[in-house]
């Protein structure tokens, strides 16, 4: 975890307000796991006053990336920044996603911006020589995300690109097919596709590992601000900054 | 090594320097400790113990608002027993003060909690929450009771064998009064403020932003309403201030002090800058020697009107 | 021409929509009317009016501070007499509500301003402030006194013709017991909330920045607060409410009366944004469309808790 | 007085810590007199929540420019504008120095950035063919400013550049020379400076205006927060944004 003032690469955009914040931070990107997030002071004046979460998209040499879209006026901030300029970043945060259990395959599924994560788990799986399946699901066209990812199947709700319906439905269809192989599951996307990917898994007693999101004022720990209901125990909430953001399917209770 | 006296003292508390941690920011010091060397500030307040494991308020628990935020933890907390067990092993470690913040649903839990407390070495001082907004029984309405604060800080002085600071709550008329109650009851100090209470609705659920309905509310957008507090506090009563209230750099900091605070406390900011604890030092050293003050101490309440 | 009807009534007031402005951020609505075209709002707010003119305090009077100001004008204004014979010509050739603000020192000069105004027919209403933080004698005091605030509804209904409405001070433990006393006392409607009584140090000079030490804060930074109290006295009290603090967007604006105001009124961002008030109303209609809301009454306290 | 979008033109150094901004407001430039000001929105966001306002240094054809030093948050973004970007001014506003009474010299009197409005005054002035003498001073020869002034003479504290000494003293020690001539007295600077000159003319019954600072909220009278005491009337404030900033030596008491 480290607190650095990373310098602008450069800001590309990568779909109908998708774009990718390329920045330069040696220590950052060489102590980065997939799964894991950076938290990004967007200004230096009081607007918007605390750090904003973005998972690490992927990293290469010293440089790491984001991949995100524009929802408020942080991200707005962000999709105007030029290269040179200088953002205040805190991360490697969070735990990230285990990449070296027992399983030959890997399946990954993403719902919207939350295919952020995956091109970094991908780059980092085909070097542990798994097999990788991806599916990425979207409202539209526009919403469904397949940067650097592999052997993709889409699904958009109004069939414009892929599967007709969500990615989860997409993945159940699909099962067969995978069902007798050694693999595990991992998500990360919107609240509703994550609960509906955990109750895909725990039903069939599947592997598998989600990304979850939470408002959060710190990102590591220090205000209590993130947590999520522990499956285990009813009296206890986890931490998504630190417990998380990458929970197995069986430890959290999402609302 | 410079000739600047950066040492204060809050009643019979003595600090290397006037910066503390606020409770509730910084949990019990060991992310912070990451960023910041404990050893080189004033010292960290506790999140508030209670004395059994609280597990807080349901998410959503914080939201942004303009230049500050809201906060409705719910005092989650580890409870006093798994305190002492695993918490102070940490701070043990350092060399700073170590206050702890306490908050309960009754006076008898103050007492139960100090008296567990009181004779761990590790811990300098008490900071006794009267006016947390985010818990249903007691907290903020034992805040508003001027007899009720006077009764807590009573009960809880004749069981600690540490000074005892009672920290306020904003949301009152006259916070001064409830000062004055603090000091004839025996406090030692009086941190303040607490949180203004606030909300936020979401206009197209027509839902608080905040699952508790209410949240208090931090950050630079209240630090004009600390000030006033503190002043006030510092014109009606003689006792040690601790000042709180939207602090993110040195210089609000300073303003505080020349307000009438002996010492300072860094909430919020610890969130987005982590490490201004240790960094605001050396700010600290080069305004006093612009202002040929040779001891911080007599920033203090100098403030001309 | 749109389907949605935006017209509202605070208590008897009928409103052709919920936008007003703020006392004080107007003035008598010259300056700003070369901004906003009046006919298109609900009405405007006088600057608080007072039996005899007001110089106000000295300079400085305003300060900028985090997402807010705080200001310390001391209610200089020109008096009953002068309002009447200079301000109210210019005021008359508006077909919306003149919503006159009445700030006295005493009971007696409530009434006296009242009887002299009740007569004049542009006028559609008072709102009496009475807690006003920046002026020495009686202001914020009756504020914070729900018997006094009980008696000067009491006294000012007496002798009004017309709908009083009675602006709360939020510097106030539980600001519903005020809105419930002036609710007793007959008020037809409760305006919340005023400023918050707030401070800010020169660190070079160790002066207040604002000559009457005090001021009181406005501007974002405050809204959660305000939407507290509106949501505190919603929840607690059966009368109207118009929301007031921090509005600087018709979202911000939105927020209130899902709080449970009626109407609302525009103050600090009339400096920034003159023409915010009638720019609004497209926003208000566009809103009410998407949500399905066929008039903007059914907003008011329309919360989801 | 207009609710201008005006779109930034340039922003030139012209000396250490002293910048030109040139906007492009046709409705501003055209309605503009010497003395008057703008007040400008510097950011889309609450920092800063309040206008800025600043002297019309100098107008051209459709555009204004204001000169300005850096001293905080928003004259730091101000500096930092790039040609093309939008900034939301309101302006003219303010009454402005007279220009037309019956004088056949203009003396004008800068201290620091106080020289911002006087371009603008010189150009006009010298439409009207009148005489015009200028002295500028500052602590050192980097705040001594004399750009688009007419006959300058300087005057700094520390003699780097000029007489040696305050602009008034300058001014005192040549006004033998000027004595006779028909003239008026036009001054723009710190507060002390001001008050200094005020103190000249009314002592030697000269003829003169000053251009006075306040802090502001509003910067068109709605707020009341600008107030400077009248000279003639002691239960009367008048407004620097209104009745000002403008006033004739005569008419303001200056703290
Ligand atoms: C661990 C984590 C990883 C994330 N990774 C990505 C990513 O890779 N790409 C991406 O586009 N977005 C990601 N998000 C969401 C991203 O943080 C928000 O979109 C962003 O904070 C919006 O800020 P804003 O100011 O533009 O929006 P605003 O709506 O103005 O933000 C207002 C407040 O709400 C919070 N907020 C808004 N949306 C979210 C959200 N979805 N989750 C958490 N807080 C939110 C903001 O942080 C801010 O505090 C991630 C969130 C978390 C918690
Ligand atoms: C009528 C008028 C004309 C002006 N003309 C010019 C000009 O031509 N060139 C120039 O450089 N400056 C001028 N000023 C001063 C200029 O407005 C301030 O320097 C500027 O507002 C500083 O803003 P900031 O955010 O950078 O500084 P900050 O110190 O961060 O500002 C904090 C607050 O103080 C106020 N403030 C700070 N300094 C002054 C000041 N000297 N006068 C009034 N308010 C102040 C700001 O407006 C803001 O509200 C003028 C001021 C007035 C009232
Ligand atoms: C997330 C959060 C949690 C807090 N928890 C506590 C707490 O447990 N006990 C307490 O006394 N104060 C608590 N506070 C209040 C702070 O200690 C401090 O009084 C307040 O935030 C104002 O200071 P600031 O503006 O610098 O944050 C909390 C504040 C925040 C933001
Ligand atoms: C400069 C200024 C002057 C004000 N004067 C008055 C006043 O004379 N009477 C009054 O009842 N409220 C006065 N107010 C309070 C406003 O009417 C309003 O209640 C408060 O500013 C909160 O709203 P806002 O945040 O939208 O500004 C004044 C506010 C400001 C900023
Ligand atoms: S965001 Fe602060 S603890 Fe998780
Ligand atoms: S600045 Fe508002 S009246 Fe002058």
């Amino acid at each position: 975890m480290f607190l650095e003032n990373a310098t602008v690469d450069s800001v590309t955009q990568i779909g109908t307000n998708v774009f990718l914040l390329k920045l330069l931070s040696e220590k950052i990107a060489n102590q980065a796991k997939p799964g894991q997030f950076v938290n990004i002071k967007v200004s230096d004046t009081n607007f918007p006053l605390l750090r904003r979460p973005f998972s690490i998209c992927n990293i290469e040499n010293n440089f790491f990336s984001i991949m995100f879209t524009t929802i408020g006026g942080g991200t707005h901030i962000l999709q105007n920044k030029q290269r040179g300029e200088i953002l205040d970043v805190m991360g490697p945060l969070g735990n990230g996603f285990s990449l070296n259990d027992e399983y030959d395959k890997a399946i990954i599924v993403a719902g919207g911006i939350g295919a952020a994560p995956f091109p970094f788990l991908v780059k980092e799986l085909v070097k542990s020589r798994k097999e990788i399946l991806c599916f990425s699901g979207g409202r539209t066209k526009n919403d469904c995300i397949t940067y650097e990812m592999q052997n993709v199947s889409t699904a958009t709700d109004d069939g414009s690109f892929g599967f007709n319906g969500n990615v989860v439905q997409l993945l159940t269809s699909k099962i067969d097919e995978i069902k007798n192989a050694n693999f595990k599951i991992f998500g990360c996307g919107p609240n509703a596709m994550l609960k509906a990917l955990q109750t895909f898994c725990v039903e069939n007693n599947f592997d598998g590992e989600i990304s979850t999101e939470s408002s959060m004022a710190c990102g590591f720990g220090i205000c209590q601000g993130c947590p999520v209901q522990s499956a285990e125990d009813e009296n206890k909430f986890l931490l998504v900054c630190k417990d998380g953001p990458v929970f197995n399917v069986k430890d959290v209770v999402l609302q | 090594m410079s000739k600047i006296d950066l040492s204060v003292s809050v009643g019979p508390l003595k600090l290397r320097n006037p910066i503390l941690l606020a409770s509730g920011t910084v949990g019990y010091g060991n992310e912070i400790a990451e960023f910041v060397d404990l050893n080189k500030i004033g010292g960290i307040v506790t999140k508030s113990l209670s004395l059994k494991p609280r597990k807080g308020n349901s998410p959503q628990r914080v939201v942004e608002t303009p230049s500050g935020m809201l906060n409705a933890i719910g005092l989650a907390n580890v409870g006093v027993e798994e305190f002492l067990k695993t918490k102070i092993p940490f701070l043990q470690k350092f060399d700073t003060a170590i206050i702890c913040n306490i908050a309960a649903s009754s006076v008898e839990e103050y007492v139960e909690c100090t008296k567990l407390l009181t004779t761990e070495k590790t811990i300098s001082a008490f900071e006794i929450n009267v006016s947390c907004p985010n818990v249903k029984e007691g907290g903020l309405e034992f805040g508003n009771d001027k007899k009720a604060v006077a009764r807590i800080t009573e009960e809880v002085k004749k069981v600690s064998t540490k000074p005892v600071f009672i920290k306020l709550s904003p949301n009152v008329s006259r916070i001064f009064e409830f000062a004055l109650a603090a000091k004839e009851a025996g406090a030692d100090a009086v941190s303040a403020i607490n949180t203004l209470v606030g909300t936020s609705f979401d206009i197209n659920t027509r839902k608080p932003k905040i699952k508790n309905i209410t949240g208090g509310l931090s950050g630079p957008a209240i630090k004009p309403v600390a000030l006033a507090k503190v002043l006030e506090i510092k014109r009606n009563v003689d006792i040690p201030i601790i000042g709180i209230g939207g602090i993110f750099s040195w210089k609000d900091a300073v303003e505080f002090m020349i307000a009438g605070a002996s010492a300072f406390q860094l909430g919020t900011v610890n969130f987005v800058h982590p490490n201004i604890s240790e960094t605001m030092i050396n700010d600290l050293i080069l305004y006093c020697e612009k202002m040929k003050i040779t001891s911080i101490k007599n920033l203090t309440g100098s403030y001309i009107l």
